[in-house]
């Protein structure tokens, strides 16, 4: 489980994150959801240590990983990398890279967890080829390559940072298919998206950011069955005044 | 059961997902395209096919044991369940089901149940055309 | 190891040549040189060190030879910032560190005498007004204990444009003397042990040398000390006249005797021939140079009195002075060979001396004096090492003390075509 | 250790074919210099009927001929300076600012992050030490042409320091003396450890961190060589200070700024800095 406690963030002087606590369960797809600054992305990246936050903690499958809580040595890095997978809005590779050089890197560099077999079935589901450049790729295909970056490291949490962001029709439905993958299957994922529709019938939890704090938590299908509304009700619910 | 079958899904927002697979499930049994006893995808067939996640499939498949309308034994495939008793109670839930919404979408509509009845008879022999009667 | 091929042939070829290169160096030397003395006692030489450039048919490269051995320029510590090691500072023993942090480095402001060391440093305290108040800072320590004391005393004040500075320190019984050089005259200050001014003494020299100062024709200075530190009986004041006054009267003379014995006693150790051209600066045009007359303040008597007089002639030549003790000593030097004057203070005597380049073992290049010795770098001229080395004088001796050469110190200095040149020498 | 090399080996991939570029340019450059002055050299001292053999030079070392053209042989190790010098930066702004964000992965690797640094580090060093060494063997190189050019009558022997000494800026990049080298490195380190602290600084604290960038760098520049020109000027006389502790002090602020730095930019790597 990751826990994520009171988590507070500045940028300059807006305040962007004003205690935020939620948790990303382990099996369970949880959506991230908020209007757009409300800080969705900082979240991801303050989990993976990519910007430092203010206050908080974040504590992954027990252990405090937050930056400000923790000690100048470099072992937290390799635990939080092998316990979390992100895949950020961009494949975070040198556009001079060939896809083939790219997964040679991530076996390279993750050779406890990174699973070859994995990386080549998701390669072929999405029709990609490894002579590309990544520089050259459509923002689609590097949106669905990015995914095969992250989605074949074995680790028990997934962050997606906008995976359907920008990107075509198609490529969406591509990157949808693989919610319903076993590629997923067992682990806790957490996702940001501000076109929730494209994700609403796969999506286990919803945790709404409203003013930089979480404004509501919810199991969509409990939601639905309890209450009779979509997560779009609910959302209209908490940002239309 | 494949795509090309024509077992394809179609969800709303606003009810549980996995109510929602039952109910395409009971609909194909119903229909009888789905037999007492066939072999029925696994979860995660189920979850690339319906396009919904794994989860939400295996909630469905549990809802389905729970209404004994599947039977999985062991480590072997699930399959629609053989008790016609069930299989019956299906056909006429669904039908029941169906009537209570229609029921009560022309409560508003001050009708007699004759005047309901007739019409129906007329609809239902329009839509059959000729093959009325012989069911 | 095969998939970082790159890295490591990159590593393999950048580490190598770079130490070939130096392995390269180490096994093919520059020439090396040291100081070896062939005469006399090697502890003259000890802190001595010849500053020379050494070249092939290649580039000049500056290197400095000591008894040690050499070392380039360029192999300098980027961090060794060279400044000389002060004077005092083995003589002070234990306590010199805490003593002599943050002093003048110049021994004259320093008394030594075996027991105690004072050491006394004057300060302007600016006023308003544009005058400033002279004030003595006075520190002394017992060498034994290295129990310190200090006090500050105000000499004068309400003085315009001088920068009165201390030039010797003497105690004498429970005084303190500072001898002061007060703007183009000289005072004595006499201090008691706490810290009380108790007398000032002005240097009286005639009043034509003063005359003579003002207008340019007369110039004063305090004759060089070998050991400034040491306890002394006198202070040596050189009067140099140049020319005679516009009225035909000597500028100088102040209605003296010369003193007894004034006259030059010829005594060379070789011939140069008169006048020996020895001079290496351009002569001619600076000033000519008659007499120097030497006066000396006794601090006893608490008076100035004549020692002697130099006849020069109109000389254009740099000359360079040293009390040693007994004697006052005048010099000069060139291509050719060493002159050198002495004076005895007991009786005004000067006797001449003469140092061909061929007893001094080359020409000279450059002297200097330290502890009543004269050391003399003389080379060959030609870049060859023959008649490359020091030739140190005993001044009250007259005599040659110690020699020294320079020698190869490996084998790729003997390679003839390659040539040294001695630049300058000096005491560290 | 072994993900430290791996980092180590990517860094110099990525940079190898302007590496190779430069080492190339320089070698051609400096080559075809040496063929064009030697054979012109050559010509003025070819005996020709119509020329008074007076006016005819004398024999000339390969030596005379670099240090003649102190520009011409200067250039191309001036343009790899400079290259290396920019690429001080560039080797961590291209990761943030080049189009495939790659710091992210970067920072995201099952690593100490530390070994970014030292990774960053040692392929600067081996880029670095590896052009000095091109430089060392070019110069074999122009000497071979020399030699092949110039007819033994007219040449003189030069032995490989006089060679180095040839340039001023070669002689200044590797100093006879190995004890030379290793401070000049030494001190090329620190200042490049303060270069990659004010890097990461000015990432950690956006956009108030180039000021904080900005005052480090300049701290680091004016302390270190504040100590060494301040011993020069004989400041530290007036203040009381000795030879041997002045030297000492400016060798201790060094290894202090060194180690400071790399304390420093390690730990802004791990806690601070901001994608």
């Amino acid at each position: 489980m990751i826990e994520i406690e009171n988590l507070q963030k500045r940028y300059f002087r807006k305040h962007v994150l004003r205690g935020v606590s939620f948790t990303v369960e382990p099996g369970l797809i949880t959506c991230l959801a908020g209007l757009n600054g409300a800080g969705k992305s900082t979240i991801l990246k303050a989990i993976m240590g990519l910007v430092p936050v203010d206050g908080g903690s974040i504590r992954i499958d027990g252990r405090e990983t937050a930056l400000h809580l923790t000690g100048n040595r470099g072992q937290l890095n390799r635990y939080r990398a092998l316990k979390v997978a992100f895949i950020p809005d961009r494949p975070a590779m040198p556009p001079s890279m060939k896809v083939g050089e790219a997964l040679r890197f991530m076996a390279d560099f993750y050779p406890a967890i990174w699973n070859e077999e994995k990386a080549r079935d998701m390669l072929a589901f999405f029709e990609l080829g490894e002579g590309e450049r990544l520089g050259s790729l459509s923002r689609g295909t590097a949106a669905k390559f990015n995914l095969v970056l992250g989605l074949a490291l074995e680790t028990p949490y997934v962050l997606m940072d906008e995976p359907f962001s920008g990107i075509d029709l198609f490529s969406r439905e591509a990157i949808a298919d693989v919610f319903s993958t076993g590629w997923l299957e067992g682990r806790g994922v957490l996702i940001t998206t501000h076109e929730i529709r494209e994700v609403e019938h796969l999506i286990d939890r919803v945790v709404l950011l409203k003013d930089g704090v979480v404004a509501k938590t919810f199991d969509s299908e409990e939601m639905r069955l309890a209450e009779n509304k979509s997560i779009v009700d609910i959302m209209r619910e908490v940002y239309r005044p | 059961m494949q795509p090309d079958e024509g077992f394809t899904f179609e969800f709303n927002s606003r009810e549980p997902v996995y109510l929602q697979v039952v109910r395409h499930f009971k609909v194909w049994i119903a229909t009888g395209r789905l037999k007492a006893g066939q072999t029925i995808p696994s979860r995660r067939e189920l979850a690339v096919l319906a396009k919904i996640n794994p989860n939400t499939a295996q909630r469905a498949y549990r809802e389905m044991e729970e209404q004994r309308l599947i039977v999985t034994e062991g480590n072997s495939p699930s399959r629609i369940t053989g008790d016609e008793r069930v299989l019956r109670s299906v056909r006429s839930e669904l039908l029941e089901e169906a009537v209570d919404r229609f029921l009560e979408l022309i409560r508003p509509i001050d009708v007699s149940t004759d005047e309901l009845v007739a019409l129906v008879r007329q609809k239902h022999a329009a839509r059959n055309g000729g093959n009325s009667g012989h069911d | 190891m095969k998939r970082y091929l790159l890295t490591v042939l990159l590593a393999v070829f950048a580490l190598g040549g770079i130490g070939t290169y130096y392995v390269h160096g180490a096994v093919h030397p520059l020439p090396a040189y040291r100081i070896a003395v062939t005469e006399g006692d090697e502890a003259l030489f000890d802190r001595l060190v010849v500053t020379a450039f050494q070249s092939h048919p290649s580039p000049p490269r500056q290197l400095e030879i000591s008894l040690a051995g050499s070392e380039y320029e360029h192999e300098r510590s980027v961090f060794d910032i060279r400044r000389s090691i002060h004077p005092l500072e083995a003589e002070l023993g234990v306590h010199a560190r805490r003593f002599l942090r943050g002093k003048w480095a110049s021994p004259v402001n320093f008394y030594l005498d075996g027991q105690t060391v004072v050491y006394a440093e004057t300060q302007d305290v600016p006023a308003a007004d544009g005058r400033a108040d002279v004030f003595v800072n006075v520190e002394m320590m017992d060498l034994e204990s290295g129990k310190r004391s200090d006090f500050r005393v105000l000499l004068e004040s309400g003085v315009a444009g001088l920068w009165p500075y201390v030039a010797d320190v003497q105690r004498i019984g429970e005084e303190l003397h500072l001898f002061v050089e007060y703007g183009g005259e000289y005072r004595v200050y006499v201090l008691a042990m706490d810290g009380r001014l108790v007398r000032m003494v002005q240097v009286s020299l005639p009043p034509a040398v003063l005359e003579g100062e003002r207008d340019g024709s007369v110039r004063m200075s305090l004759a060089a000390n070998h050991r400034p530190q040491d306890p002394k009986s006198v202070v040596g004041i050189l009067v140099k006249i140049y020319g005679t006054r516009e009225d035909g009267t000597d500028p100088a003379d102040g209605g003296q005797e010369a003193p007894a014995g004034g006259t030059m006693t010829g005594e060379s150790a070789g011939d140069l021939g008169d006048p020996p051209g020895l001079t290496r600066m351009d002569a001619g045009d600076g000033p000519r140079l008659q007499r120097i007359d030497l006066y000396v303040y006794d601090y006893a008597a608490e008076d100035v009195r004549p020692a002697g007089r130099y006849e020069l002639g109109g000389s254009t030549e740099q000359w360079y002075n040293l009390m040693t003790g007994r004697h006052h000593v005048l010099y000069r030097y060139g291509e050719n060979g060493l002159e050198m004057l002495r004076m005895s203070l007991a009786d005004g005597g000067v006797e001449r001396f003469v140092y061909t380049a061929e007893q001094l073992g080359g020409h000279p290049v450059r002297t200097f004096t330290r502890e009543g010795h004269l050391y003399v770098l003389t080379h060959a001229g030609d870049g060859s090492l023959e008649g490359a080395g020091i030739t140190v004088l005993d001044l009250d001796r007259a005599a040659v003390a110690a020699r020294a050469v320079v020698a190869p110190a490996n084998r790729a200095a003997e390679d003839p075509a390659v040539t040294l040149l001695l630049e300058d020498f000096a005491l560290r | 250790m072994k993900a430290l090399l791996k980092l180590i080996h990517f860094e110099v991939r990525r940079f190898r074919w302007f590496l190779f570029g430069l080492m190339a340019m320089t070698a051609l450059y400096q080559m075809a210099v040496t063929v064009v002055y030697a054979l012109g050299e050559r010509a003025l001292r070819m005996p020709d009927p119509g020329r008074d053999p007076e006016t005819i030079p004398g024999p000339m070392s390969v030596y005379h001929l670099l240090s003649r053209h102190q520009e011409t042989y200067a250039l191309p190790v001036l343009v790899c300076v400079v290259s290396l010098l920019l690429y001080a930066f560039l080797i961590w702004y291209r990761d943030w600012l080049g189009r495939g964000a790659f710091i992210y992965r970067l920072l995201m690797l099952p690593q100490p992050r530390a070994y970014l640094y030292l990774s960053k580090l040692a392929a600067m060093l081996l880029f670095i030490f590896s052009l000095l060494s091109l430089q060392l063997a070019l110069l074999l190189v122009i000497e071979g042409i020399f030699s092949a050019i110039m007819p033994a009558e007219f040449r003189l022997e030069a032995r490989f320091a006089d060679l180095v000494a040839g340039n001023e800026l070669i002689a200044f990049l590797l100093p006879v003396s190995p004890k030379v080298f290793l401070q000049y490195y030494g001190m090329g380190i620190v200042l490049l450890l303060a270069a990659f602290t004010a890097i990461l600084l000015e990432r950690s604290r956006r956009p108030a961190g180039i000021v904080l960038a900005l005052a480090y760098a300049a701290a680091m520049l004016v302390i270190p060589f504040g100590v060494i020109l301040a011993g020069a000027t004989g400041l530290y006389e007036s203040m009381g200070l000795y030879i041997n502790e002045i030297m000492w002090t400016a060798v201790g602020v060094w290894l202090a700024g060194g180690a400071l730095a790399a304390w420093l930019g390690i730990r802004v790597l791990n806690k601070n800095v901001s994608v």
